[in-house]
């Protein structure tokens, strides 16, 4: 079975995004995106902290100690980028001025749901962060994450198990085996990997699927 | 490749359609995009609501608008000023509405259309006769008024220098209801007096960056 | 009977900014203040428009017809000023951070109920521009007004007859004939002109005036 | 004449009062005012409620305070970052109360407090426990959440340049939840890099205009 690497889940992720399109890149799995952006698109990447045209990490010796993105890593800022305090760079965000916010997922339901927040572990405090403002606020929210956690249970599920992000959001799920889209008759496979059957998917599925008539592989390049 | 620039005023308001609620920018004249709403003038478009802090001055631009019948509501705060006989006399014929709102106020609603904000409680007008019918609410002991979004189709507004993206910057009391209505509409329309390259505009003094702009037109003037 | 001009009325309120407020002037009457603010007292007056910092009207000239007042007429910016924009200037409004705002009125009443936004003449539209958020916003309301109309009528009543900008804002009260304060007991008059007593002010005022036991004589310079 | 500048850190937070709610701007420690905050540490103030993105790092600054059990209560995002042991720690022990807001909601809430706004309606939170206990309102089918106003009675801020009148300009990321705290407390006190003669900055650009702010202090770093 051809299961994708996070780096290809993140590069098929970047090829849907459009030419033009304003894009919030969500920490983790989210961030690998931006390295695969087709050359020929001009994307504008959106930072909680008051970033807009955000470019790739900065060469050793260009760092600036102020210039960070908001997973509180170094960064850049590309010509025609523009800085903003946060309540602006919050407001594009409940406003509905982000064409596409690609963010992780702990799990997402077959009606859209996303828990992305907290797995509620007593242990540790819990960190909301700017997800919630995300999922309910962005255009379009698209998710990335592993079709299933390391001990294989599923991520994609009827109910999600941990608390909900925000309620019926989620339009599309890249995962290292499918595409797959949240739509109001319920989830369908886009693509599959190449060595997996549609009841293969389904096996590793919590939630019901369907397949498209037009479904066909997922693939990606060694990147 | 993101281009937001159009060839002329003409192209900048097509597709503007009857009935469409739009926001002008402008205090008076200042900050006014005049070559934008002459260009809204030609296209024929009517049924129209404007949202404007004042109601046009001689027979142009949204006054000339006004005189032709084309404006069915006008949401305002003070529509009365120097020359302002085509409002006054629409109004007198009763062949206006008129939404009389407090200055801060219209802002705010602009803004909680931009923002996301579906809903919020001022304490501006509350005991006057411009909260009549609206829900109003205590806190802390004192009377709120909850306010509603207010969003425009489009928002035709002027800036000083735009880049391709649609990055803004304006120049002195020229600002005022600019960014707002940036914010507040589906389809923001500029008119600037100079296009400059991409990454010209100092990023640390852009005042309304470019996801709130959709159309750029250099007018030149 | 030694009664204010319009510019002495101005000349008294002026006397009682502090140093440092910062200060919105309304139209008409109001706008006079400036003229008359003590030399050694540094204000930052506030525009609705998106201004901190007025200066004078321009010199011949200087003119810049980007840069005007609340009332659109032409003027200036002192070092320390800045530009912001219309939803800015009126968060400084509505948020208190406005020290005082020095009003025009039609009228007022004795529990500093406050009338200036409209005579409810049927012949003309209403308008309101930004009287209602500073009525409602700022933390300290002052008033100019002549003490009586044209036609000797009291514009100082029990209860106004023109619809209200706000309710229980206003804390003074300045006219051609006295300095009225806006008690929680009820007007108390502080100054009153040279050649009127407090039975002839109260004769020319509607609502129930009291006099403060160091009440003084009111006078200016000639302005 | 106005000015503004006290001389050192230490006057800079005299008089905050024990019991007060602080806001300290920084994401992460961009735009953290740390020299302020290590004054705060020596001044002793207690029982303070901390309205902060993030929980501290290390044993320095937040982190320290609360270390020494002098915050009472975190109003936070994410209170989880690397090396925020002080603050774990202080909250499996249950010695301090934790607030949790979306970041975008927490920002919102200090503007409405600085802006005369009693309450907005949103829908971040909207159908997760965040939003548990909070009332929520219907607009256009939709659920929002009330959420009410987030005042500090000081906020602790940083900025790169300040004229004696309180005018600020930022750098970069660092403007971050700078300037919307300096609306929502109090007394707002500044520490900057720089102080420069009043008129120096250009009035266009000015991010934070001066009568937000009511103390500053140069840090020179």
């Amino acid at each position: 079975m051809n299961q994708l690497s996070r780096r290809q889940i993140a590069w098929r992720a970047a090829q849907d995004i459009r030419d033009g399109a304003y894009v919030n890149l969500g920490i983790g799995l989210p961030t690998l995106v931006s390295d695969f952006i087709p050359k020929d698109r001009e994307v504008v990447l959106h930072s909680e902290n008051g970033i807009l045209g955000m470019g790739p990490a900065p060469k050793k010796g260009e760092e600036d100690p102020d210039l960070i993105n908001a997973g509180k890593g170094l960064t850049t800022l590309i010509p025609g980028g523009a800085f903003f305090h946060h309540n602006d760079a919050f407001l594009m965000i409940r406003g509905g001025h982000i064409d596409i916010a690609l963010l992780g997922a702990y799990e997402v339901s077959e009606k859209g749901d996303l828990a992305n927040w907290t797995v509620e572990d007593p242990s540790t405090p819990p960190g909301v962060g700017g997800a919630m403002d995300l999922a309910a606020g962005a255009k379009e929210i698209r998710i990335l994450l592993e079709h299933n956690t390391k001990e294989g249970a599923p991520r994609i599920r009827k109910q999600c198990q941990y608390p909900l992000t925000a309620p019926g959001v989620v339009k599309r799920i890249y995962t290292n085996l499918a595409v797959i889209d949240v739509t109001p008759d319920g989830l369908v496979a886009r693509e599959i990997v190449q060595g997996l059957d549609f009841a293969g998917l389904q096996d590793k599925t919590e939630a019901r699927l369907m397949l498209a008539n037009d479904w066909r592989m997922l693939e990606a390049p060694a990147v | 490749m993101i281009d937001k620039q159009v060839k002329n005023v003409t192209e900048a308001v097509s597709g503007i359609k009857d009935g469409s609620t739009l926001l002008f920018a402008g205090f008076g004249a200042v900050g006014e995009p005049v070559e934008l709403i002459q260009a809204l003038l030609d296209s024929g478009a009517r049924d129209l609501t404007v949202v404007c802090n004042n109601s046009g001055t001689g027979e142009v631009g949204l006054a000339k608008l006004i005189k032709e019948r084309r404006v069915t509501k006008l949401v305002c705060s003070f529509p009365r000023t120097s020359d302002s006989h085509c409002f006054e006399e629409a109004f007198a014929e009763g062949a206006i509405e008129l939404e009389l709102v407090p200055q801060g106020t219209m802002s705010e609603r602009m803004r909680a259309a931009g923002a996301g904000i579906a809903g919020f409680y001022t304490k501006t007008s509350a005991g006057t006769k411009l909260a009549a019918g609206k829900e109003t609410r205590e806190f802390d002991g004192k009377t709120y008024v909850l306010e509603k979004p207010l969003k425009g189709d489009v928002a035709l507004i002027k800036a000083l220098k735009a880049d391709r993206w649609g990055n803004l910057v304006y120049r002195k009391s020229a600002r005022n209801f600019n960014p707002v209505m940036a914010m507040a509409a589906d389809l923001t329309i500029a008119q600037v007096k100079e296009i400059v390259p991409l990454g010209a505009l100092d990023p640390e003094i852009i005042v309304t960056p470019s996801i709130f702009v959709d159309r750029i037109v250099e007018v030149g003037q």
